[in-house]
């Protein structure tokens, strides 16, 4: 028997929660080094899995399977394909860095660091069982316990309004949880009625469901993911929580963790649902035209700047749920390719903004200006990260951004070109943010404001780097996903557009087509 | 004589002691009641063990009778410890169980 | 034929019984009521081929149950009396709709039902008579219930027990303690003990006052308890109210029983609980 | 695989005769450290930028030497191309794979052909003498080490734009010369009105880069790719619906990076920032990566007329717009920044005439990158001088006091309003010439626009360096050091003999640039020599009204009131005003009720439903009363519904 890579790489960071919340209460900084150290060490083992895939070395990484629930067919069944290996990629990154950036923020809000940090590597555990899960029941499961510990991250450690923006999230995301709950049941039956019960996601895709179930089923999965991704008009929740949230929770919540929607929607929508899905594409084709339009016109209109982020969120959601639902190999591979860019952008934004918002104690753009002039560090690690929130090349989310509306293009030419006003827009609101804090005459209140110091110059460089990196050599990213992406089209029953006038025959190696 | 007489009857006594429990105020005649509403319906399953012949109707009424007691016993109890704390013996003064 | 006469004779008796229970105003008479109709219940299930539950009933039911009732009554006050001022809006009539309704349902459900017109008997399911029978199904199909009910009873002593205990908080005096106190702090004419209730007076009842030598009746006589829940009868209709006729008897040289409004009725007496 | 696809584009090129399509050869030898090009400024801008303040000392220095290493490297690749034979100087230099999402693949590969060397030479010689330059005007600047960086990191950028062989590694030159320009532009941060100029900028370009994207996403569902190659060979198969489409989103591209109109307005808000700037990014070569992008998609617009006309229309429009708003700015910049608007109109003018035009386009804008650079890098040495005074009605006399400048200057001028045999008569009037050659209006609307440039050149010589002294410091203006000089000086000698040199020494540039951009001849429609002369009259003129208004008249210092044209001039034509009335106004209406709409409504109805469930709770809760006797009752009456359910249900 192999060693079970990816149940290890769960258990690593559930360990570590148990861990952290068995150090004495006010031991803070061993609990913070115990939950950070065992948030490297997920990286470490994250990073050893992944070369398996990127780089084709043989890792003895191989899909496992456990018996959970025999009498129900449910199973601990974890497998890691080129969609989950990016996210997995994403949330083993995510979680330190944002540890690192999270060290204070518990003692601003007088509480223990504890339970944040313990809270923060549950999340992560069930996030990394959402990802790796190919079994139903259990991606449910942990879909529904993961609001758990971010309730309680958003409702004990946030702003002066948490309390509402936590009940806020779990009560949209319960809804969404409810009418998913009742559509696993509905695919449960279907497989009992097919003769072998099942959550077995193999299993299920293999059903033939006739088309007015899949229907149901889908709208059933569909709400859930669009309210956990967010989707317009099911979003209100998203700069509720981002707003009140810590600056570092909030960058987990819609950097990480709100991925799993779109995540399902990709590895468990389409391939459950193809004949709904390809019926229902275009209205969520328009549905997320909308969310790019709306989202980016709200963060223009914002003065809050954690809001402002989290409507940005909503805009770049948008072009996911677009680059799934467009239906194609390069839209579908750019949606996932965007997932992770997304990650990391708005990560840095918010961990960017949550440094600014803790020196100078206001989420306001109004109270901030000229700050390039005593923070110029500052300033310059806003500007990048803005830039790639702006889908600025070579940064890599401009491959993503590029990717969803070509390939949306091929199918949905007036949504694509509507989407395109996108990237206008957002270069206003990161452009008209970035001017207003930090440009134009020192305001007394930023002045003297302490520049960056090292740790948070260790939380921003990675990311900073990775999005540069990552967006000079996508190819080995790309290449996994594209290579999941393709099976999952090709379940939907869709043919990828041909080119109308293709390149000549012979001409078509020197393209690498 | 038709056994369906002593059904009526059970349903006369069942009403009454349904009647007791509305109005009565007093939780010692409401509990009171309530005994009589599961003496009708004992007389009920004893009218119907012998109307058809089997005897588990009368092994129910059994039963009830002993459930009945283990009632009464943990009911009154209650009631005394109540009137202890509150002096009363009315139902209507304990009325804490609502928003 | 005599079931039919036994059951019309103790049919009215059960309803009346029944009827009792929710008209008296006072707990314990509705307690006795509800003893006939179980005594007449009783007289049914014998009549109906069920001496075993006949019995029980009786044993359990009217002897034991009943019994715990009236012993609570006594704790809360035998005396006590409710108010027949309805407080909760609506309550009457609503009870009123609902027990009409649920008497016209079951009664159709059992007049509409199609039932033997004469029972089955118990002759064939119990051939070595009724108990056996029964301790065969007791302790043979019911095995399991029957245990659980034993259980259960276990648990609702242990529970009643839980739920009357009061933890003792505060040192109980000794009596050698209550008697130094006495001397040392209470009145000197309370040394030797509170007079007893009922001593010199008409009743021995604990509810009626004694008489001082001098005729007086004495209110410490009487429990606090009594006092507070106003089941005590008034020391005022003991006190002696000279009357002409009184003062002229005196003058005879003559003493007589000290005259009160005697036999006034107990109900008006009886403090009116709201 | 190159053999044939090279044989398959010689065979397209001799066909049809389009542009794009001389054979491409892997690269070997010198061209393979092609990349040494992008390599050496962007290493530059690493160093300078993250190094922090270690740099500060020496940051310039190095900001030079990296682009002078650009442009040496840019020589020897030159000099290398010559060697080949005349068909065989394009080369591919091929470094990693890009994506390849869904079937669609890109490579980032470098193409080096006379059109991209050209630029290269333009771009690090430009540049090299305008970082040199640089050392000099930003010298009392602190944070002139990032300036340099800046600077470095547009000069990679730019050389990437103009070395791609790939649409989509076009498209991230393109948004990394955005980038410098955002950044440079704003340089100036404590400066609101900087910062603001800054966004517009880069919001106006992403306006183009829409276009940009949308061309590329149509590339891709036409051929399935975005590399020139393959788009270039194939563009034959397309529909022309298709490849007016793609030439019209080019355009939109286009114009937001060349200030075209309707997307002009960035460019004189742009002068915020440094001049040094100005004459490198929105004078010399940013501006010009438009016409690069059409000059470079011949292919496409060679099979699009219609695309190619709105091409005509948009250079046509902007070089007269550009010329009018030249001639009513007060600030030497300003009227600079019109100038190249129009000068640029005129590259785009040519470029859409097609084969005919595409090789004057790039001819003109060599020339343009000199003249211009040179006059733009006179003027910051007069701001130097002037204590960073812009209103050229502050100026006057000049030429006593700076000398050097005041003759550079002038070579320049005399280039730009096109009198022989200085750079800007041999471009821009070739670029007359083919306009008439193609219809009256179009050649018309160059005439034009050659007048008004005459007009408002000579207004712009004789306010700043001759009439009456209106100065007011107490120190007089003062010639700059020679580190500013001497780039001034290459640049008029290059303005001098730029365009001789260009069409007369070596190889003519027309021929030059054919195997990329394909040839054509024209038929005039008057002989050449009437052409000539009429296009000088136009210019004399121009200049006389401007020496009447002028020179012969003292210049007020005050703004006098002007006719509606001026007016209009002076406020841009109205530009700005129209974009705020028509997309901002509305845009900030949008957004308020937006975001009102998102808090009653959107928001609003699930605070409502929430609002409501509690509400409708409060209301049931009554019923909650504690009395049990009420709950008995309840019970009763659902007992009497169960059994009335069993009733009715088992009712025969």
């Amino acid at each position: 028997m192999t060693f079970p890579w990816l149940t290890t790489l769960i258990a690593l960071p559930a360990l570590g929660a148990v861990l952290t919340a068995l150090v004495p209460t006010g031991r803070g900084t061993l609990a913070k080094q115990v939950a950070t150290g065992f948030a490297l060490l997920t990286l470490v083992v994250g990073a050893l899995i992944s070369i398996q895939y990127l780089f084709d070395v043989d890792m003895g990484v191989e899909p496992e399977t456990y018996e959970w629930i025999p009498e129900f067919g449910a199973s601990w069944a974890l497998d890691l394909h080129g969609i989950s290996l990016a996210l997995v990629a994403l949330t083993v990154l995510a979680t330190p860095i944002v540890a690192l950036s999270m060290w204070h923020e518990a003692e601003d809000e007088k509480r223990d660091p504890k339970a944040f940090f313990a809270l923060l590597l549950v999340v992560e555990a069930l996030t990394l069982t959402a990802f790796l899960s190919q079994d139903v029941l259990l991606f449910y499961v942990v879909f529904e316990a993961m609001l758990i510990p971010l309730y309680f991250m958003i409702g004990m450690y946030g702003g002066p309004q948490r309390r509402y923006a936590a009940v806020k999230f779990l009560l949209y995301n319960l809804v969404g949880g409810l009418a998913m709950l009742a559509a696993v049941i509905g695919l449960y039956v279907q497989s009992v009625e097919a003769g072998d019960p099942s959550f077995f996601l193999p299993d299920l895709v293999a059903l033939d469901i006739d088309t007015t179930t899949q229907w149901w089923l889908f709208v059933g999965f569909m709400l859930a993911f669009a309210i956990k991704a967010p989707l317009w008009p099911f979003h209100t929740w998203l700069p509720d929580a981002a707003a009140e949230a810590t600056p570092s929770n909030a960058a987990f919540l819609s950097g990480v963790a709100d991925k799993v929607g779109t995540y399902g929607m990709i590895a468990l929508v389409l391939p459950l649902f193809p004949d709904a899905s390809r019926d229902a594409a275009p209205v969520i084709v328009v549905l997320a035209v909308v969310s790019i339009i709306y989202g980016a016109l709200l963060a223009i209109g914002q003065t809050d700047m954690k809001r402002l982020i989290g409507y940005t969120s909503i805009s770049h959601f948008g072009f996911i749920v677009l680059g799934i639902f467009a239906l194609t190999g390069q839209a579908a591979t750019g949606a996932t390719f965007y997932m992770v860019n997304h990650g990391l952008s708005t990560i840095a934004l918010f961990v960017v903004v949550g440094f600014l918002i803790r020196r100078r104690g206001s989420r306001q753009v109004d109270d901030f200006g000229g700050v390039q002039k005593p923070a110029p560090k500052l300033a310059g690690v806003f500007l990048f990260a803005g830039l790639s929130g702006l889908a600025l090349p070579p940064l890599s989310t401009f491959l993503s951004e590029f990717l969803v509306i070509s390939g949306t293009f091929l199918r949905y030419r007036p949504a694509a070109i509507v989407a395109t006003l996108g990237i206008v827009l957002s270069a206003l609101y990161i452009l008209w943010l970035y001017q207003r804090t930090m440009t134009g005459p020192v305001r007394p209140a930023v002045e003297g404001m302490p520049d960056l110091r090292t740790r948070e110059v260790a939380v921003v460089a990675p990311l900073l780097a990775l999005l540069l990196v990552v967006g000079f050599f996508p190819k080995p990213l790309t290449d996994a996903i594209d290579e999941a992406v393709e099976p999952t089209l090709v379940e939907v029953g869709v043919d990828q557009p041909e080119p109308l006038a293709p390149v000549a025959e012979h001409a078509e190696e020197g393209t690498g087509r | 004589m038709n056994p369906t007489n002593y059904l009526v009857l059970s349903v006369i006594l069942f009403a009454i002691g349904a009647s007791g429990v509305l109005i009565r105020r007093n939780a010692l005649v409401a509990f009171m009641s309530v005994e009589l509403m599961l003496n009708a319906a004992n007389l009920a399953f004893v009218t119907f063990a012998r109307m058809h012949g089997n005897l588990d109707g009368q092994i129910v009424a059994f039963f009830v009778m002993v459930v009945a007691a283990a009632e009464v016993v943990v009911g009154l109890a209650i009631i005394v410890t109540i009137f202890r704390t509150r002096r009363s013996a009315s139902v209507d003064d304990a009325s804490l169980l609502k928003l | 034929m005599g079931e039919a006469a036994l059951f019309w004779i103790m049919a009215p008796i059960a309803v009346l019984g029944a009827l009792g229970l929710v008209f008296s105003r006072k707990a314990v008479h509705g307690a006795l009521c509800l003893a006939a109709t179980m005594v007449s219940l009783a007289l049914f299930y014998i009549a109906q081929e069920a001496p075993f539950l006949g019995v029980v009933q009786i044993v359990v039911y009217t002897g034991a149950i009943m019994m715990l009732f009236l012993f609570v009554i006594m704790l809360v006050g035998v005396d006590s009396s409710d108010s027949r001022v309805e407080t909760i809006r609506g309550q009457r009539v609503a009870a009123t709709l609902a027990i009409l309704g649920v008497v016209l349902l079951l009664s159709a459900v059992t007049i509409r039902a199609t039932l033997p017109e004469e029972p089955a008997g118990l002759a064939q399911a119990s051939p070595d008579g009724n108990v056996p029978a029964i301790a065969d199904l007791i302790f043979g199909t019911y095995f399991w219930a029957f245990e659980v009910v034993a259980a259960l009873l276990i648990t609702a002593a242990v529970g009643a027990m839980t739920l009357t205990h009061r933890e003792r908080i505060f040192h109980r005096p000794t009596q050698k303690e209550l008697s130094i106190k006495r001397f040392s702090e209470g009145p000197p004419e309370e040394a030797a003990g509170l007079p007893v209730p009922g001593v010199y007076a008409r009743h021995n009842a604990v509810d009626t006052p004694a008489l001082l030598p001098d005729g007086t009746p004495s209110e410490a006589s009487i429990n606090r308890v009594l006092v507070a829940r106003g089941a005590a009868r008034s020391s005022d209709e003991f006190r002696h109210h000279p009357t002409p006729a009184d003062v002229e008897a005196a003058a005879e040289g003559e003493t007589d029983e000290p005259a009160g409004q005697i036999g006034a009725d107990d109900d008006a007496r009886g403090g009116e609980r709201a | 695989m190159t053999s044939t696809l090279s044989a398959l584009a010689t065979a397209v090129a001799t066909e049809g005769g389009h542009g794009g399509g001389q054979a491409v050869a892997e690269a070997t030898g010198v061209f393979d450290l092609t990349w040494l090009l992008i390599a050496f400024p962007l290493l530059g801008a690493a160093i300078l930028l993250l190094g922090g303040r270690r740099t500060d000392k020496v940051g310039h220095l190095i900001g030079c030497a990296a682009s002078i290493a650009s442009f040496v490297m840019g020589v020897v690749l030159f000099f290398a191309m010559l060697g080949e034979p005349a068909d065989g100087r394009a080369f591919t230099v091929q470094l990693w794979e890009f994506v390849n999402a869904g079937g669609y693949s890109v490579d980032v590969s470098l193409l080096l052909d006379q059109l991209s060397i050209s630029f290269v030479l333009l771009i690090t010689g430009v540049g090299s003498l305008i970082h040199v330059y640089s050392i000099g005007y930003m010298e009392h600047d602190e944070r002139r080490r990032r300036f340099f960086g800046y600077l470095n990191l547009f000069v990679a950028a730019m050389l990437l734009l103009v070395l791609a062989s790939d649409y989509l590694v076009l498209f991230i030159g393109w948004e990394g010369v955005g980038l410098a320009s955002y950044l440079l532009i704003g340089f100036w941060q404590h400066k609101n009105s900087a910062a603001v100029a800054a966004k517009k900028a880069f919001v106006v370009n992403r306006v183009g880069d829409m276009g940009m994207v949308l061309a590329m996403a149509s590339m891709i569902t036409v051929f399935g790719s975005t590399a020139f190659d393959a788009v270039f060979a194939s563009a034959e198969g397309a529909s022309t619906g298709w490849l007016t489409a793609i030439g019209l989103f080019l355009l939109l591209g286009a114009c937001g990076k060349s200030a075209q109109f309707p997307l002009q307005s960035w460019l004189l808000d742009a002068m915020e920032g440094p001049t040094p700037v100005s004459a490198l990014i929105h004078a010399a070569t940013m501006v010009t990566a438009g016409v690069y992008l059409i000059v470079r998609s011949a292919a496409i617009y060679d099979l699009a007329p219609d695309a190619r006309t709105a091409v005509v229309v948009v250079g046509a429009i902007t070089l007269l717009m550009g010329a009018i708003i030249g001639c009513a700015k007060d600030d030497i910049k300003k009227a600079l920044a019109g100038s190249t608007m129009s000068q640029i109109g005129y590259m785009t003018l040519a470029a859409g005439l097609g084969p005919a035009g595409y090789a004057f386009a790039i001819f003109h804008l060599l020339t343009h990158g000199f003249f211009k650079a040179n006059m733009f890098l006179g003027a910051g040495s007069v701001m130097h001088g002037m204590h960073d005074e812009v209103n050229m009605r502050r100026y006057g006399g000049l030429r006593i006091m700076m000398p050097i400048t005041f003759v550079t200057f002038a070579m320049g001028y005399l280039a730009i309003i096109g009198i022989p045999p200085f750079a800007g008569y041999f471009s821009k009037d070739r670029i007359i010439e083919a306009a008439f050659a193609d219809n009256w209006i179009t050649g018309l609307a160059t005439l034009l626009g050659a007048g008004i440039t005459a007009f408002y050149m000579t207004r712009l010589m004789l306010m700043t360096f001759f009439g009456n002294r209106r100065w007011q410091h107490s120190e007089p203006p003062h010639e700059s050091p020679s580190v500013m000089t001497v780039p001034l000086i290459v640049l008029a000698v290059l303005s001098v003999v730029g365009g001789f040199g260009l069409l007369y020494l070596g190889a003519d540039i027309v021929d030059w640039l054919a195997p990329v951009t394909g040839e054509e001849h024209h038929e005039l429609p008057m002989p050449l020599w009437l052409l000539i002369t009429i296009t000088l009259a136009t210019v004399v003129v121009g200049v006389a009204i401007a020496w009447a208004l002028y020179g012969r008249r003292a210049v007020r210092e005050d703004v006098p009131a002007g006719n509606p044209l001026t007016v209009a001039a002076r406020n841009d034509l109205y530009g700005d005003a129209f974009n705020e009335a028509v997309f901002m106004r509305p845009g900030q209406y949008l957004t308020r009720s937006l975001v009102y709409f998102e808090n009653r409504g959107v928001d609003g109805a699930v605070v409502g439903t929430a609002t409501a469930v509690g509400g409708l709770s409060g209301r049931l809760r009554r019923w909650q009363t504690g009395f049990v006797r009420s709950y008995a009752v309840t019970m009763l009456g659902g007992v009497g519904v169960v059994v009335l359910a069993m009733l009715l249900v088992r009712l025969p």
